[in-house]
């Protein structure tokens, strides 16, 4: 996150633009994607955790049993077009257009909070039927899995709604296009992530 | 669409217009469709690697378009696909050692 | 060089590192005391360092006049200090939760409050004023709203989600995310639209969401999910009837752990048989250690639904009265699989030896031998 | 010390500041920390230069506490029935002396080096993200020290550096000293990733103009490899590091056998992040000494785009041989054996590297300067050490071999006799660099050889000890299995706890050697190696904006381009001396060098870490205090540009000068 | 190459062994001096280069050439580096050709050492499938580690007399020239098994089963040691492997299937009985043992021990070793004698067991009088909150001298 919005650019300052760098490319977003590369590793890791133990279900419940697909379906759909909106918002910090920006920064967090509001109620409907934190080798990496989604998501909606708070108090350091676009990547992975998930943990049962 | 040259990466007209990302948009939509009735409709012996495509086919348009690494610098896509491909190939060898795989 | 704001500091720091030596010294000391006592002397030496360093509360000469020639802003702060200290009275009486709330907004009121204090006297200049109270708590201020926002809308929202049916869930959840969206596209192609009507929606939205979600934590959750939190539905793994009707039998999908099964128990037209892997053929008894979980993993090649009972000798509950310790296998159909785990504590010295059999299916038996 | 410098244009003096437009006011906390005299211009510095000096400071201290479990542990097997320590104490001894080593010396070390010297090499003037590089280096010493203070809190992580499950589990390891170490690593691992991002984008993003990537110097390489393997390994150790805390704080049995869980899991994870590990802590030596040996043998490194691609081809390799730590499992016969072909695989692409170095000597003018020993002493003990290393890549031979001394042997030779001895190298050929004054070369002719003899005594051994089949991680070892005769192993382990000492006495040289040296050592020339890539392009030690002005890139080695040329006989002739080249860039000093500014939210974030990770163990208030620290510093970091504005600065006072004047040493 | 043989010879030895060190580079002997010295001579009982059944032996013909091969390369390079350390030093000669290198001989270089681990690579594939083949096994041992010893219990084989399933701790007994396959978990945390002599190291993992095979040519005994850091007492978590001839396994067997024979009364033995009913047989099994009722004794170490199991003591003193088989139950001049003896003999040596007069009482009355003295385990009772109050190894009994007394007595009964 600290570098999400980092606009350090050191000798190559950004008003001077890009061109000065090796590659003409921008220190941030090199960085941001190198971390977004990283993340795969992570996420790699939890999901496969996930895969090895979603069938030691002890004697708690086993996936098929809670997971409430039609639910699901809906908060994935969410997250794919909070996508959508974020895009747009990117365009239109391209385009310099405060207003659309604000606006669709503003929506992109509304959808992220509506995915994490069903998360959290789909946690809470998984908790009273019989499935803890640490009921089972399933439950305890499922939860950590979405867990650290959530997380991201919410992280995610964080900046948003402080990049909005900034850019409306004119507090940006460096640009502002591209700091819109950074946490629009950052906002991307997350869904991308999600996307996997839906599929490898929700559609495909154990 | 072909701003792909260094110097141009900056440029504020890369990508597509709002229309195209909508259009973008209705088909990843379409897709979570056609996956989500997977749960409703038997596909028998396709079932998994036709999740798997479709899963695949959403992450590389929201990777490519949504993300820009079609319309990016070479650079981009070689930093993230490293990680991604690396994590793949790592965890599955991982799996394959716990003979996840069958 | 040193302000009285910088010799209390020192004076609480020296104190403080006082308390710690006595405490590591007289007291019997515990870990987490010691922990907290010299968190307490690196916490205050580190604002002790900051203020003395930073030369908070040395105002430079010719610059205190100005300052307090200005009357102070009018501030919300004391005002929600008030409000916190009301919601710490009524919390002690009902739910620590309402208790909790009101401290964090006396914290929060104190640290503005004083912020906002400090900053008004810096300079006569009262824009360069709030730049220095934007500056230190800016930083705070921008997550902390961010987060207390979307908490609201995240608990509210799922309050609703958990008071409603499942079906009716998806469909909330669509139609809410659906609003947004139109509501942005609206906005976005309407550009004329005036700020006072979209504060309005964006009002009459947080009000309507919040009410709900209130609502729905007084209604309670959906009967389905109080049912499932008393029946523990999903848990039940027993010998005889299963009790719900969640159960599920596809239970082959079960076995993920593919190494380590001490055997393979096989029902093939009416015969149990055992494999062990190092000894060929099909076996009428198997071996396992004492003391240590030991896997058995139940194939079921007949037509119908059976389950593996395995006999684990008794159990004393009293004098003289003693129980069968049972375990078993879900009901499993026709190519399916489960693991079943075993941890027999006692040799079978004497006494009834250990079986795996079928319920249902006489004279079929695996005897179990523990050295 | 340099000056801190302002957004303000240097003309024709670059290093004479002058003094900004006074501000109204000053508000202690508000400004930024432009102060450029005593222990502030170091806290808050974002400097990559003083950032690597106190990384290096910070290694070297680690390696003295490091070094100091060594001993106790060698004193400890000296004898039969070692009664020094006791079993517990003895346990927490080896877990703590690798960990220490392994991420709070070589690691930070290599960073240090790096750190410094990335951006001289490539000619840049900074890294990409100053303020992550300075809270990289805090996080890293504040996650050292953290893992540490478990000594004075119930006792350190005693399940081994490798912490495999279910030993580490609360059960087997009911103390907190694994908590401290889970989260300790947790907060270097944040302080690795974000390092590796910050270099990576310095060395893609921010050469000199003509600094095209096979130019680029090969430490630059072989550490652009080693930030590679840290961003792709770091997240790995993170997610098991994870689990593991989970585990032991909140009730999840993601490692406990009884819920069904399988131990192998965390083998797993570890190895896949700790193989690339090893290649992390020997690749920047590698990096050193292909600078140092061109050097000192007058000629180029021979063929150096193969030293190149070996570095790369170990790291991409590097991912695919972890499970050779895992051959006496019982992973299966296929898994051992691909593993096995692979593990061999990767031996190829090293053993270019010991044939390029050799090489690179044959037909030199050498020069046997205390650097240039330390990297011959490399070559050959790495050659023993990767060696060895080959008999166990087979993995029948290996299931003899693992968790014997053979291995200690092994990876001592590899670590010590390469990566160590490398960063020696390194700390003679740069001090004149980094300090403007020349280690003592008698003294350093000194260490050298205790430090070679006593760690062929120390380690040598322990083959022997290996083959004979006494294991690792014993707190004891008995009589009654020592055997008699030549290979008894009582006499070679009091040899291995002799050569120990004899270490000490090489490593304590070394710090009188610093010592003496900065009392009244040499003054460094320009150029005293007659050196070949661009950090010697400037003074001794660097200005803070490291180059005058940032010099265009023809060749490979650059600056011996500079300074000599071919003669019509093809003889190499000196054409310039090194004062002229420098001349030469200062005379043609850039107009606006922009620095950014130093920072308080790096230091401020990075404190949040283990303020956080101590509440996660004692108690949750104190968590989310220091999660309300990191927020802080965080959104502070976020809304900061920078380059601080002119108001951020306090006009000069009268006659203090010293913030216009440039502080060296 | 002169080998020396006390340790008191080797000191100056040492000494001109630091100057030749210093002369040749020591690295050279680091790495070629171990290959070559420990080929010729083996002195430690865990020597990896002895080997002394097939597995071990397929091991050893593949590492000896891996050895040979690795030793003569690192000389090579050795001595190349020394060579153009003299020859190319700085004598005032011009600066060189600043050639940047030959891509043939680069090319070269990298094919050589590719195609030599390519063979090397072929063969270690072999061999690696060879050893792991298990469809010719003809005895099955369960193998289950805990902190810190080992349990080995026999099922039931017609073919070997084992008509009931043979429980024992501290020692391996198996038949020369037999195949056995050692099926290993463990009860906590990880541990390995490692008799070098015999074959490679493989884990005991909880949850898992891990396959490990044991086949000795001639009888003796082979020690080994636990190799995977399990805890605390993980340095004296030893192993011992007996092999006997067919017909002294046979013996063996029935001798491990003899019925419990209670000591006279009115003996100390029989006293110790009385001790060890009150004391012991919370946790330690002794088969056919039984109260003064008549009804069986059987011990619920899963009460008071946190792994769950304790060592089952029924013919105790047909074992040499005990508590993990850190200690000998003979005294040491007993022990020299078993271990050796010729192998014709060695069987019937081991066969008679452990009688008083060979009996190791300095350590097996310190045992008694309080066990984690002698061994690191968590036994007090201030620090197993963790384990809800069990032990993780045995505690101090505090049984008094005369109790002491009475168990050896009773102790030697268990024959």
């Amino acid at each position: 996150m600290w570098f999400t919005l980092d606009n350090l650019a050191t000798a190559h300052d950004t008003h001077e633009g890009a061109a000065h760098s090796s590659t003409g490319l921008s220190n941030v977003k090199l960085g941001m994607w190198l971390f977004l590369g990283t993340e795969c590793l992570l996420f790699g890791g939890l999901i496969s955790t996930y895969m090895l133990y979603r069938g030691r279900v002890g004697t708690g419940p086993r996936p098929s049993q809670v997971f409430d697909i039609p639910f699901t379906s809906v908060s994935s759909f969410v997250l794919l077009m909070s996508s959508l909106t974020m895009v747009l918002a990117v365009s239109a910090a391209h385009k310099r257009d405060d207003r659309s920006t604000n606006l669709w920064l503003v929506i992109t967090a509304l959808l992220g909070t509506t995915f994490v509001g069903g998360q959290v109620y789909e946690f809470t409907a998984f908790y009273n039927e019989g499935m803890g934190f640490s009921t089972s080798l399933f439950s305890s990496s499922f939860f950590v899995l979405t867990g650290f989604h959530g997380v991201h998501v919410t992280v995610g909606i964080i900046m948003l709604l402080a990049l909005r708070g900034m850019l409306k108090n004119n507090k940006v350091p460096g640009s502002r296009s591209e700091t819109v676009e950074m946490i629009g990547l950052y906002w991307h992975f997350v869904d991308i992530v999600w996307i996997i998930i839906f599929t490898l943990i929700y559609l495909i049962p154990a | 669409m072909n701003t792909t040259s260094a110097t141009d990466s900056h440029a504020t007209e890369h990508g597509l217009s709002t229309i195209g990302y909508v259009r973008i948009a209705l088909i990843l939509a379409a897709i979570t469709g056609l996956e989500v009735s997977t749960y409703y409709v038997d596909f028998g012996r396709l079932f998994l690697p036709a999740l798997l495509i479709m899963m695949v086919i959403k992450f590389v348009m929201v990777v490519s378009y949504f993300m820009h690494l079609k319309f990016d610098n070479k650079v981009f896509s070689w930093l993230f696909y490293t990680g991604l491909f690396l994590a793949v190939g790592v965890y599955c060898a991982a799996l394959a050692t716990f003979k996840f795989f069958g | 060089m040193f302000t009285p704001g910088s010799k209390y500091l020192i004076a609480i720091t020296g104190l403080s590192a006082v308390s710690f030596a006595l405490y590591m010294l007289l007291v019997h000391p515990s870990a987490l005391g010691a922990v907290a006592l010299i968190g307490l002397v690196a916490a205050t030496s580190l604002i002790t360092g900051v203020a003395l360093f930073t030369r908070d509360g040395h105002t430079p000469e010719g610059q205190t006049s100005a300052a307090t020639v200005d009357t102070p802003t009018p501030s919300m702060w004391p005002l929600i200090a008030a409000a916190g200290l009301s919601l710490v009275l009524v919390g002690t009486v009902t739910t620590p939760i309402v208790f909790i709330l009101g401290i964090v907004a006396i914290l929060a009121a104190l640290v503005e409050w004083t912020v906002q204090a400090w900053s008004e006297s810096a300079s006569g200049d009262r824009s360069y004023n709030e730049g220095i109270r934007e500056r230190i708590l800016n930083p705070v201020e921008y997550p902390i709203l961010a987060a207390v926002g979307i908490a609201v809308i995240i608990f509210s929202f799922s309050r609703v989600m958990l008071a409603i049916s499942k079906d009716a869930g998806a469909i909330i959840f669509i139609v809410a995310a659906a609003v947004i969206s139109l509501v942005g596209l609206l906005i976005s192609v309407r550009p004329q639209l005036k700020k006072s009507i979209v504060s309005a929606i964006a009002v009459v939205a947080a009000i309507g969401l919040v009410g709900a979600g209130i609502a729905s934590m007084g209604f309670g959750m959906r009967e389905d999910l109080v049912v499932a939190a008393e029946e523990d539905h999903y848990s039940h793994q027993e010998c005889g009837a299963e009790k719900s009707d969640h159960f599920d039998k596809g239970v082959s999908e079960t076995i993920s752990a593919t190494s380590g099964a001490d055997a393979t128990i096989e029902l093939l037209d009416g015969k149990l048989t055992a494999q062990v892997q190092g000894i060929e053929g099909l076996q009428d008894s198997i071996t396992v250690r004492r003391s240590n979980p030991s896997n058995i993993i139940f194939r079921n090649k007949d037509a119908g639904e059976f389950r593996l009972k395995a006999y684990l000798g008794k159990k004393q509950i009293a004098d003289g009265v003693s129980e069968d310790l049972i375990t078993c296998t879900q009901l499993i159909s026709e190519g399916a699989e489960q693991w079943l785990t075993l941890t027999i504590n006692k040799p079978s010295v004497s006494g009834e030896p250990y079986t795996l059999s079928i319920p249902g299916l006489e004279g079929q038996s695996i005897v179990v031998v523990v050295p | 010390m340099a000056i801190i410098e302002r957004p303000v244009s240097l003309e024709v003096q670059p290093l004479i500041v002058v003094a900004p437009a006074t501000p109204s006011s000053a508000m202690g906390a508000v400004k930024r920390p432009v102060v450029t005299k005593g222990w502030r211009q170091w806290v808050f510095t974002v400097d990559h230069k003083k950032l690597g000096l106190m990384y290096m400071a910070t290694a070297m201290f680690f390696f003295l506490v490091g070094g100091i479990e060594a001993v106790l542990i060698r004193l400890q097997l000296a004898l039969p029935d070692g009664k020094i320590l006791n079993a517990d104490l003895y346990n927490q001894m080896f877990t703590m002396h690798a960990t220490t080593m392994v991420f709070l010396f070589v690691m930070p070390m290599a960073a240090g080096f790096a750190n410094y010297f990335i951006p001289l090499q490539i000619g840049a003037r900074d890294v990409a993200f100053p303020r992550i590089n300075a809270f990289g280096f805090w996080a890293l010493l504040f996650g050292g020290l953290f893992i540490n203070l478990s000594w004075f809190l119930g006792g350190a992580a005693d399940g081994g550096w490798f912490m495999y499950a279910p030993n580490s589990g609360p059960i087997f390891s009911p103390s907190h000293g694994v908590d401290f170490w889970t989260f300790g690593l947790q907060i270097a691992g944040i302080a690795s990733l974000t390092g590796a991002i910050n270099l990576i984008v310095t060395v893609l993003n921010m050469r000199a103009p003509g600094m095209k990537l096979m130019r680029m110097p090969i430490f630059t390489w072989m550490i652009l490899v080693v930030q590679f393997l840290l961003a792709f390994a770091v997240p790995v150790i993170t997610v098991a590091l994870f689990l593991l805390s989970f585990q032991r704080n909140f009730g999840a049995t993601f490692f406990d056998v009884a819920a069904g869980a399988d131990p192998l899991l965390w083998q797993h994870l570890f190895w896949i992040f700790g193989h690339p590990e090893v290649y992390i802590l020997i690749l920047p030596s590698f990096g050193i000494i292909s600078e140092v040996l061109p050097v000192f043998s007058r000629k180029p490194l021979f063929g150096y785009p193969f030293v190149v691609f070996s570095g790369a081809a170990i790291g991409f390799v590097g991912w695919g041989v972890w499970a050779h730590h895992m051959f006496a499992s019982g992973l299966g016969p296929v898994s051992v054996a691909v593993f096995s072909i692979s593990t061999m695989a990767i031996a190829v692409p090293t053993g270019v590297k010991i044939v390029n170095w050799t090489l690179t000597l044959w037909g030199g003018k050498l020069w046997f300067t205390t650097a240039m020993k330390f990297s011959i002493g490399l070559i050959v003990l790495f050659t023993i050490g990767g060696l060895s290393g080959v008999t166990h890549a087979v993995a029948p031979s290996d299931t003899q071999q693992t968790d014997t001394y053979y291995i200690v042997a092994h990876f001592h030779y590899v670590l010590f006799g390469g990566a160590v001895l490398g960063l020696f190298s390194g700390f003679y050929y740069w001090w004149p660099k980094m300090f403007g004054k020349m280690l003592n070369e008698k003294l350093g002719t000194w260490n050298f050889w205790f430090m070679v003899v006593g760690m062929n005594l120390t380690f040598g051994p322990m083959h022997i000890l290996g083959l004979q089949g006494q294991p690792r991680r014993m707190y004891q070892w008995t009589e009654n299995r020592a055997g008699e005769g030549f290979f008894n192993l009582g006499f070679w382990n009091l040899i291995a706890s002799i050569g120990s000492l004899v270490l000490v006495v090489g490593v304590f040289l070394f710090l009188v050697n610093i010592y003496i040296t900065a009392r009244n050592g040499k003054v460094a020339p320009l150029d005293p190696w007659g050196a070949r890539s661009l950090e010697w392009m400037t003074s001794n030690p660097p200005k803070e904006h490291n180059f005058d002005s940032i010099p265009t890139v023809h060749h490979l080695d650059e600056f011996f381009h500079r300074k000599y040329a071919e003669d019509a006989n093809g003889q190499m002739q000196q054409v310039a001396t090194a004062e002229q080249v420098l001349k030469q860039l200062e005379d043609n000093a850039d107009a606006h060098i922009h620095m950014p500014s130093p920072s308080y939210w790096p230091i401020i974030l990075a404190f949040g870490l283990p303020v956080t990770c101590l509440g996660l163990i004692y108690s949750i208030p104190l968590a989310i205090f220091g999660g309300l620290i990191i927020l802080m510093g965080t959104f502070g970091w976020a809304l900061e540009p920078s380059t601080a504005p002119d108001s951020d600065f306090d006009p000069p006072s009268s006659g203090d000068t010293s913030k216009d004047v440039v502080h060296v040493g | 190459m002169n080998h020396i043989e006390s340790t008191s010879d080797a000191v100056p030895q040492v000494h001109m062994l630091g100057r030749v060190m210093r002369r040749l580079k020591p690295m050279v002997l680091g790495a070629a001096g171990t290959v070559f010295l420990a080929s010729c001579a083996s002195n430690a009982p865990q020597d990896t280069w002895v080997p002394k059944g097939p597995n071990a032996q397929k091991i050893d013909s593949l590492q000896k050439p891996v050895f040979a091969v690795a030793g003569i390369i690192g000389v090579i390079v050795a001595v190349v580096v020394t060579y153009s350390v003299i020859k190319f030093r700085d004598r005032g000669q011009p600066i060189p050709k600043q050639s940047h290198g030959n891509p043939a001989l680069e090319i070269t270089l990298t094919i050589i050492p590719a195609l030599i681990l390519a063979v090397v690579g072929v063969f270690t594939f072999r061999t690696v499938f060879d050893l792991n083949k298990t469809s010719d096994t003809q005895m099955i041992i369960n193998v289950t580690g805990q902190q810190w010893w080992w349990e080995y219990d026999y099922p039931a084989n017609n073919e070997y007399g084992i008509t009931q399933p043979i429980i024992t701790s501290g020692q391996l007994v198996i038949p020369v020239g037999t195949k056995v396959m050692l099926r290993q978990t463990s009860r906590d945390v990880i541990h390995s098994y490692w008799i070098p002599a015999l074959n490679g190291k493989r884990d005991a993992v909880p949850g898992r089963i891990t396959i490990n095979r044991l086949e000795a040519d001639e009888p003796g005994i082979y020690a080994g040691q636990c190799t995977e850091f399990c805890g605390l007492s993980h340095a004296n978590m030893r192993m011992e492997a007996v092999a006997l001839s067919k017909e002294d396994f046979a013996k063996w067997v029935s001798n491990q299937l003899k019925t419990y024979a209670a000591p006279a009364e009115n003996t100390l033995a029989k006293e110790g009985e009385t001790v060890f009913l009150n004391q012991c047989t919370r946790c330690h099994q002794v088969n056919g043992l039984t109260r003064a009722d008549g009804t069986p004794v059987i011990a619920a170490p899963d009460e008071n021990v946190w792994s769950g199991a304790a060592p089952n003591l029924s013919h105790l003193m047909s074992r040499n070793t005990f508590a993990g088989a850190m200690f000998n139950l003979v005294t040491p001049e007993c022990r020299t004698d078993v271990w050796k003896s010729e192998s014709l003999t060695f069987g019937a040596k081991y066969l008679a067991g452990v009688d008083e007069p060979c009996l190791n009482q300095t350590d097996l009355r310190g045992w008694l009088r309080n066990a984690p003295a002698m061994k690191p385990m968590y036994a007090n009772p201030a620090l197993l909150a963790a384990t809800g109050g069990k032990y993780r190894g045995m505690p101090n009994l505090g049984l008094s001298e005369s109790d002491i007394e009475k168990l050896v007595a009773y102790l030697l009964t268990l024959k």
